[in-house]
């Protein structure tokens, strides 16, 4: 299935098989989605949240 | 199959455009010249294609090499190219000018920027910049081209979307990291190892070269007269070329705006990456994954703090920077498939 | 002599530290704590050391540290030294804390910027800020000291002099490359070797904390509120940092005015040199001939063109940037000569 990353509008490709709670990220600008939704043919995402990553001084 | 000359293929671009066309499924290298090396083979000064060509440079004048061929990549030093280039005009060769001497549309700004008056302004305007991602119908089918300097077009791609959205609005600043490849084959104090490994050479503060180019191509899409202040450093790679550009915006950048105009002008372009990450080593552009392709990396980021746009552009400096912006516009020239002969990964690692 | 404690001695920082403390002419060494370490002898982690001392890490908590010793240099993690600070102050012994937890005097920007409430705010008013460029009259008899990180050293530095002389208008961008040592020995996927070597990694394209630092001491120096725009690379060396600091200006900047601010606050630093030159391989700063020295290495180049003053910041991040700027804080702390123990030329070649 295909949809927008709502940061960059890339298109997302989430398996057919996605299940609630699977975490699908954007191609282009690495956003990360979770899959809270999944029905016929369509499937709704919600941003999650972000780790931070400590890069040292 | 068309039949391609390279006039002075010894240096590093020479052999770059050579070992490109030497995989490239449409041509025949007729002839590659070099007047110190003359009569060798090839791999004597480029290594990598022993096992590859037994191809040996040959000693043919431009003229000669013209009458051999197609089309003519030019690879000789500044200043000398325009002296040659005129003479090659008239015999009707189609020609790919690696040089500086035909990147600028105004004359005055070869004075301005070369410190040397064009003995052929006319040819200028005959010329197109070689630079797909901004000139691809006029490259189609073109005769003459002017191949972009390396450090332009890591500039130049990674900016123009902004600069066509009229995201650009006051000076930008370029500060330019780049691999000692880009100082060619002639050894000097300032290549003797000891005294380039590990450096971050300030080379070209201020008034690089390569400013009159972006302008120029950042003006061709905005429209506007945009003004570039660029800072050069040579850093310890041999390929590889970031810049990092800061873009000085009135009011605070909007993430969807920029990604906006992004989209809009590189949605299908073959060799343009967007190299964004949330996570992992490679959250922005860096040489380090470009090095070996022909890919120009593009990325940003924006700093609501000061509004600043940070854009990043990431090449091989020989390859997009040089020898890849060549082949890909003498595909466009002749109608090839835009890829050939330019369609394979980076090396990782490297 | 001067009793020194050196709390968290077995990273890069506190290994420096001690180096340069064995070489010192008015302190003793009692104590170089590390809990992983503790009863290994110091080289078995600073192997350099080997030969120069049978030191054995100590086990002591920091208190224990604090009755042995007159001053103790705290090379301990950021947030974790705010923890251990307020203990040791209570037992009057001087400290040189290494961290960042008591470089800001405003409270509020340790939110904005480390995104934690400060445990001891009321403690911040104490700390003199460890640059003998900016703050020598404080430092002299000073109790506590916070050393400056290594990034904002070499811009503030860099930037001071032209703060100071109100030629800085508008923001200021900060553009640094940095090397591998500033991100300490712990090892990552992104120090391992082959993801590390040859890269230009934008690491903090944006909101760099050392940013927070920078402004405090432009303000300070030129008594305006100064914004800083900073973006941090990780380049291809170990020692080393170069900020390259771009400042626009309303006017053609000057050079004469520019050289006299330089001059009028830099006279008779011993550890600032202005690196400009028309000829030869180091005509601006550049880390590779700073590193193994205290030395801050200062130079500029004017752009007319888009009225634009390009400034260099060079230095050893683990000397100058770390290490040097401690002990350089010491020897006024306590009225040695302040070159003590760091006069030493930089490594040429390296």
């Amino acid at each position: 299935m295909k949809t927008t990353c709502e940061v960059c509008s890339g298109a997302i490709e989430v398996p057919n098989d996605a299940i609630k709670g699977e975490i699908v990220s954007c191609p282009d600008c690495g956003t990360e989605y979770e899959v809270i939704e999944v029905k016929e043919g369509g499937v709704s995402l919600k941003p999650a949240e972000e780790v931070g990553e400590d890069w040292g001084e | 199959m068309v039949k391609v000359g390279i006039v002075g293929a010894s240096g590093y671009v020479g052999g770059e455009v050579l070992r490109l066309l030497l995989s490239h499924g449409q041509v025949e290298v007729v002839s590659a010249t070099s007047r110190q090396y003359a009569g060798e083979y090839v791999f004597k000064t480029h290594p990598n294609l022993k096992g590859v060509t037994n191809l040996q440079f040959s000693a043919d004048d431009p003229l000669k090499v013209a009458s051999k061929a197609d089309v003519v990549f030019l690879t000789v030093p500044h200043g000398l190219s325009c002296k040659i280039t005129p003479k090659l005009v008239e015999t009707g060769v189609r020609i790919l000018d690696m040089s500086a001497d035909f990147r600028l549309k105004d004359p005055h700004a070869y004075e301005k920027w070369y410190g040397f008056t064009h003995p052929a302004p006319d040819l200028l305007g005959k010329f197109v910049y070689g630079l797909p991602e901004l000139h691809r119908s006029e490259l189609k089918g073109a005769k003459y081209v002017a191949v972009p300097g390396c450090m332009s077009t890591a500039a130049i791609v990674s900016l123009a979307p902004l600069a066509k959205a009229g995201l650009v609005e006051k000076d930008v600043i370029v500060d330019a990291k780049i691999g000692s490849s880009g100082a060619g084959g002639k050894p000097s104090l300032s290549t003797h190892f000891s005294e380039r490994f590990g450096v971050v050479r300030v080379y070209k503060p201020v008034a690089h070269r390569h400013t009159a180019e972006i302008e120029q191509e950042l003006n061709y899409v905005s429209g506007k007269s945009v003004q570039v202040g660029m800072t050069a450093h040579a850093v310890n790679m041999v390929r590889g070329i970031l810049t990092t550009s800061h873009v000085m915006t009135s009011s605070k950048p909007e993430v969807a705006m920029i990604w906006k105009a992004y989209r809009g002008m590189y949605k299908d372009e073959p060799f343009v990456r967007f190299i964004m990450d949330k996570k992992g080593l490679y959250k922005y552009p860096d040489p380090k994954i470009a090095i070996g392709s022909n890919f120009a990396d593009v990325g940003f980021e924006v700093d609501p703090y000061v509004n600043r746009i940070v854009v990043f552009g990431a090449i091989d400096n020989l390859i997009k920077g040089a020898a890849g912006n060549g082949v890909q516009s003498m595909n466009l020239m002749f109608g090839f498939d835009e890829k050939e002969g330019l369609n394979f990964p980076a090396l990782h690692p490297v």
